[in-house]
């Protein structure tokens, strides 16, 4: 196995997400309409899971493959949100 | 196959069996092709003493285009179905056109409770009528069916109508049907609803528009 | 009866890909419970959108604690991957002091989340109370038993570095942290489906 | 490259019998557990025939069976046919016994998972097994589970027994999850030194391909599981209207993966089929590589069709074109198949034993299942034949022959290389005609039934007027049901007998090409003298350069390899 390999500065990137949450509980009470809001949290919800996964899981560092492996499934639960949207949030 | 198809009476059934036909012709070419070519090379290519098989891979395009050309027939074929069908699926079960009649049909274990509006046409007056397993409908007119369940997922099948369409709890589907010919069909549930599933039925009678008015005077007689 | 077999000691021996064989199969796993919470996230988002009043009821969340459970999780991801670090310097205190950190941090979350539902249930709001309650034992209570089988691996793990089990294997640390990363990604979408959409309306 | 100690040791019984990490034990353990269950679901399969021919008398060796009892027929038929047979035999038994093998590997990449996962089906089996004898029988909602009938025990009267039928689900997903990463993590990184993905034997392919599908549809599922299993214990209401809870949903899940489900037990059908093929055609297959990427076409594709079984469910109208084109179009990429299956056979020098003939069945099965699919496929005439015997025939014939007839074609293959035995040649081919007649003789008129709009699940035909003219359709299915579960008789004596009897068989008994016939038969634990060094593709049959038919991945003879 390699040992050589690249940590990034990890104690940084904590201090990012920590900065990120209180900002997103910091929106809530913003004066802003309800779409920007959700927008903002669930932006920095997605900055912060891509965060964690590109450091901490290292991610920055994998093969190519191993991108498919986390994103592909993505892909296909996001399908089944789309099918899921007309027949279960609008009927 | 499709002679063993129930009489078709609705004014929408003939399009619905006429993809029928249409997909059974295509599939039936196939079949005779596939099977007929598989015969064929296992007669032909039986092992015989001092013959040896052909070496080809099959991977180059021009090679590969034996069986990427048939395909690519698959696919047209493939796209004819789903257009003619797309038009046929629009007409059973896109928008219901104008209705002379709205019925609403409520299934529960094991019974369908057919609920008419009365001659005031609307639904939750005095004058509403419900009949337990029999649906009264005039010929030849556009009859709209509003589906609901008391309990679990029945599915309303007319099966000489061509017309099936799942009743859920919780929801409130539209269907509909014109029927072309008098008569008595059954009514039976299509979707697994427990032990009483198997004879849940229900009958559909289609009268001549002069015995349809009796029977409606006879129902509300003060109308 | 018995028989001779002859072992095969070198079956991890080739890795054709290039990726170590354990993380490979970590990362199948992972790409599983991708689609799992991706369709039980989808099932409660789309029921949300589907019926009204849940803001009322997803008001009665406590943010500040579901805040501090998330600074918890947040911190134990980083304790995980310090652990790792040190795995990879060969530094055995290092991944002792922080994998007993983050197995800390990980029972910490769960012993608020547990008072946290303890004060719902004695408010009243039980699963059954109502569908957006349904959808928030589930996916906590699903999120929860992860992090518990989470706290149990790195326990394990702990152990055995305590033991002095882990020296030449200390990839272990690396897969064990996929997982618990994976577990904090999930919680960073919980949070603000759960404790924050709510303020501004919505539905 | 290292090759690994080789150490001579002695195990206990049960390290070699019971709790084995060799995969090829854990194969046969999987075989086991599915030849069990197939003789329950075949059981059950004559005693519903039996229902529908003659309803409401007794079944001869049984009784009595109505109504209630035959939903909780058709339930556990369906339930222990996809989840407890065509996985275990098809994935379990095939797919671990023949991945390292084929890819000259020493074992499974995590060989104590892999008994983990073994053992976990067991435990699913036994809880299985329980559910028929807890109060209230079996479950009875259908092998789909639809709620709200199956998220409230009034509904069906069943208490336990769909209980227990969801946590031998969940731990039966939960088992194959586990193999899943085995099957996965094997190809990719155990292959032997030489043997590129695109030298890779096509039913590893088709493995790699199922234990994807399963795993990436799988999940949602689950999560839709314990919804179902908090609905009928703790009193939610995920799937009840009355509760603000949608029944759609459940449908949704259970078809996102229960569509994927079906390429799950396909493709590794599909793929012994294609391993066959070559061998006894002396030939190449036609079109490796196209076959590859429409594996790969076929699997992105089967993500996008799974409403198709809910057309009429209710489910908005407007999502039924875009799923009925995505359905039909499907069949585009499994045509390719078809036609290089048929194209490996012109110009070959065929020979017809058994496997070979179950191959050939599978490919003459499997089409019919394939065309009298893009009827169901086809929005519209889906209206009438939706829940129609239309329906039950057309996926009997699609996996009926990716189970039984591929699972027996590879079962009389790779039977000398399993068991060190031949199997008896007049037996197997007996055992294939009156399979391959009597299963048509089933399910053909069964298309009769189904165009004649007879509904699925019910219990009684005769209880319908428009349904009663049909009844002889009924009866003669019933009859050719028992005589074949009757004509599965010599394939148990042949399987017993040349277990201990049978023939000893050589290495390579049909002269086939891939690695798994380089070891010795049966191989031992750790499978290979010295791990192989591969220098071409699988089917290098009949090449010109060599004097033999066959041409052996791992034979350093030839001076220019053939990539």
């Amino acid at each position: 196995m390699a040992r050589e390999r690249v940590h990034p500065n990890y104690v940084g990137v904590w201090l990012w997400l920590v900065a990120l949450l209180i900002a997103s509980v910091g929106v809530t009470t913003l004066p802003v309409p309800t779409g920007v809001a959700l927008f903002l949290i669930f932006g920095m919800a997605v900055v912060k899971a891509v965060l964690v996964a590109l450091n901490y899981m290292h991610l920055k560092f994998e093969h190519l493959l191993i991108y498919a492996m986390a994103i592909v499934p993505l892909v296909i639960f996001f399908v089944l949100w789309l099918v899921l949207y007309p027949d279960i949030a609008l009927h | 196959m499709f002679r063993w198809l129930p009489e078709m009476v609705s004014t929408y059934g003939g399009d619905i069996d006429s993809m029928m036909y249409l997909i059974y012709y295509i599939v039936g070419a196939w079949f005779l092709l596939t099977y007929g070519a598989t015969a064929l090379f296992l007669i032909l290519y039986r092992r015989r003493e001092g013959r040896r098989a052909t070496y080809i891979e099959g991977n180059s395009l021009r090679e590969a285009a034996w069986i990427l050309v048939p395909c690519l027939i698959v696919l047209v074929l493939d796209l004819w179905i789903d257009f003619r069908g797309g038009e046929v699926w629009a007409k059973v079960k896109g928008r219901v056109p104008q209705s002379d009649l709205g019925i609403q049909v409520t299934a529960k274990q094991f019974n369908w409770e057919m609920l008419y509006p009365g001659p005031d046409g609307k639904f939750g007056t005095g004058d509403d009528l419900q009949f337990e397993n029999e649906l009264h409908v005039p010929v030849n007119k556009v009859i709209r069916v509003t589906l609901k369940s008391k309990d679990v997922i029945h599915s309303f099948f007319l099966p000489h109508l061509r017309l099936k369409q799942d009743a859920v709890p919780g929801r409130a589907i539209e269907a509909w049907f014109q029927a072309t010919k008098p008569g008595r069909y059954e009514i039976p549930c299509a979707e697994l609803c427990g032990f009483g599933h198997s004879g849940m039925n229900g009958f559909l009678i289609v009268h001549p528009a002069d015995e349809y008015e009796r029977w409606v005077k006879e129902h509300w007689p003060s109308s | 009866m018995a028989q001779t077999h002859v072992v095969a000691t070198g079956a991890e021996a080739r890795v054709a890909s290039g990726i170590a064989t354990g993380k490979m199969g970590v990362w199948w796993f992972l790409a599983s419970e991708i689609v799992l919470f991706g369709g039980l996230i989808g099932a409660f988002v789309m029921s949300r959108l589907g019926s009204g009043g849940w803001s009322e009821m997803a008001a009665h969340l406590s943010v500040p604690i579901g805040t501090i459970n998330t600074f918890v999780l947040l911190t134990s991801s980083l304790t995980m991957v310090l652990a790792f670090a040190a795995a990879d310097k060969g530094d055995q205190r290092g991944i002792r002091t922080w994998l007993l950190l983050t197995v800390l941090l990980g029972l910490t979350f769960l012993i608020i989340k547990g008072f946290e539902w303890r004060s719902e249930i004695g408010a009243g709001f039980t699963p059954m109370a109502s569908n957006f309650w349904s959808f928030y034992y589930t996916m906590t209570g699903l999120h929860g038993l992860h992090v518990l089988a989470g706290v149990v691996i790195n326990f394990l793990l702990f152990l055995s570095a305590l033991m002095g089990l882990l020296r030449g294997r200390e990839h272990r640390v690396e897969l064990a942290g996929l997982y618990w990363h994976f577990v904090d990604v999930v919680w960073i979408f919980l949070f603000p489906l759960l404790y924050l959409s709510w303020s501004k309306g919505g539905h | 490259m290292s090759e690994g100690v080789k150490v001579e040791e002695r195990m206990s019984f049960f390290r070699t019998y019971v709790f084995s990490i060799d995969h090829k034990m854990i194969a046969k353990q999987y075989l086991a557990i599915g030849l069990f269950w197939a003789i329950v679901g075949g059981l059950l399969a004559y005693l519903l025939r039996w229902q529908l021919a003659y309803p409401d008398t007794e079944a001869p060796g049984w009784g009595f069976i109505g109504p209630e009892f035959y939903n909780m027929l058709v339930t556990m038929h369906g339930t222990i046919m996809v989840f407890f047979v065509a996985m275990p035999i098809l994935l379990g038994a095939f797919g671990n016994f023949l991945i390292p093998l084929m890819v000259g590997a020493r074992d499974m990449a995590f060989p104590r998972l892999n008994m983990l996962s073994v053992w976990t089906l067991a435990l699913s089996s036994l809880v299985l097994l329980i559910s028929f004898f807890v109060p209230g029988g079996a479950a009875s909602a259908g092998w789909t589970g639809y709620p709200p009938l199956s998220a409230k025990p009034i509904y069906t009267g069943v208490n336990w027994g769909l209980n227990l039928w969801i946590l031998a689900l969940a731990l039966e997903f939960a088992s194959f999850l586990m193999g899943g990463v085995n099957f996965l993590t094997t190809p990719i990184n155990l292959r032997a030194l030489g043997l590129s993905m695109f030298r890779l034997p096509l039913l590893i392919w088709m493995q790699m391909t199922a234990a994807i599908l399963f795993m990436l549809s799988v999940g949602p599922l689950i999560a839709g599981a314990v919804m179902l299993l908090l609905d009928r214990v703790a009193g939610t209401s995920f799937y009840l209207p009355e509760g603000g809870g949608d029944p759609i949903l459940w449908q949704h899940l259970f078809w996102f993966f229960g569509h994927p489900e079906v390429y799950v037990i396909l493709m590794p059908g599909l793929g012994i089929v294609l391993e066959i093929f070559p061998v006894f055609s002396r030939k190449p297959i036609f079109g490796y590589r196209p076959i590859i990427y429409s594996t790969i076409a076929a699997a992105i594709l089967s993500f996008t069709v799974w409403a198709h079984h809910q057309f009429i469910s209710g489910m908005d109208p407007r999502l039924a074109m875009p799923f009925s084109i995505t359905t039909i179009i499907i069949s585009v990429p499994f045509a390719l198949m078809v036609f290089a299956m048929i194209a490996t056979l012109w110009g070959g020098s065929i020979s017809f034993p058994t496997p070979m003939l179950f191959a050939l069945g599978t490919l003459a099965i499997f089409l019919i299942g394939g065309l009298t699919g893009i009827f169901n496929g086809s929005a519209p005439v889906d209206i009438y034949i939706h829940d129609t015997y239309f329906v039950v025939a057309h996926f009997h014939y699609t996996l009926f022959s990716a189970l039984f007839f591929a699972g027996f074609a590879g079962l009389y293959f790779w039977f000398p290389k399993m068991f060190g035995r031949m199997m008896n040649e007049a037996l197997g081919k007996l055992h294939f005609w009156l399979t391959f007649l009597l299963f048509n003789a089933i399910f053909i008129p069964m298309f009769l039934l189904g165009a004649g709009g007879m509904m699925r699940r019910i219990a009684n035909p005769m209880q319908y007027e428009f349904l009663q003219p049909l009844q002889p359709l009924n009866a003669f299915a019933t009859i050719a049901t028992i005589f074949l579960l009757l004509a599965q008789l010599p394939f148990v004596v042949n399987f017993f007998w040349s277990l201990f009897a049978g023939k000893v068989a050589e290495r390579n008994p049909w002269h086939a090409n891939t690695l798994e016939w380089s070891a010795p038969s049966p191989p031992p634990h750790g499978n290979f003298d010295t791990v192989p060094v591969v220098y071409r593709g699988p089917y290098e049959y009949s090449h010109p350069s060599v004097s033999e038919e066959w041409l052996p991945q791992d034979r350093p003879t030839m001076p220019t390899a053939t990539a």
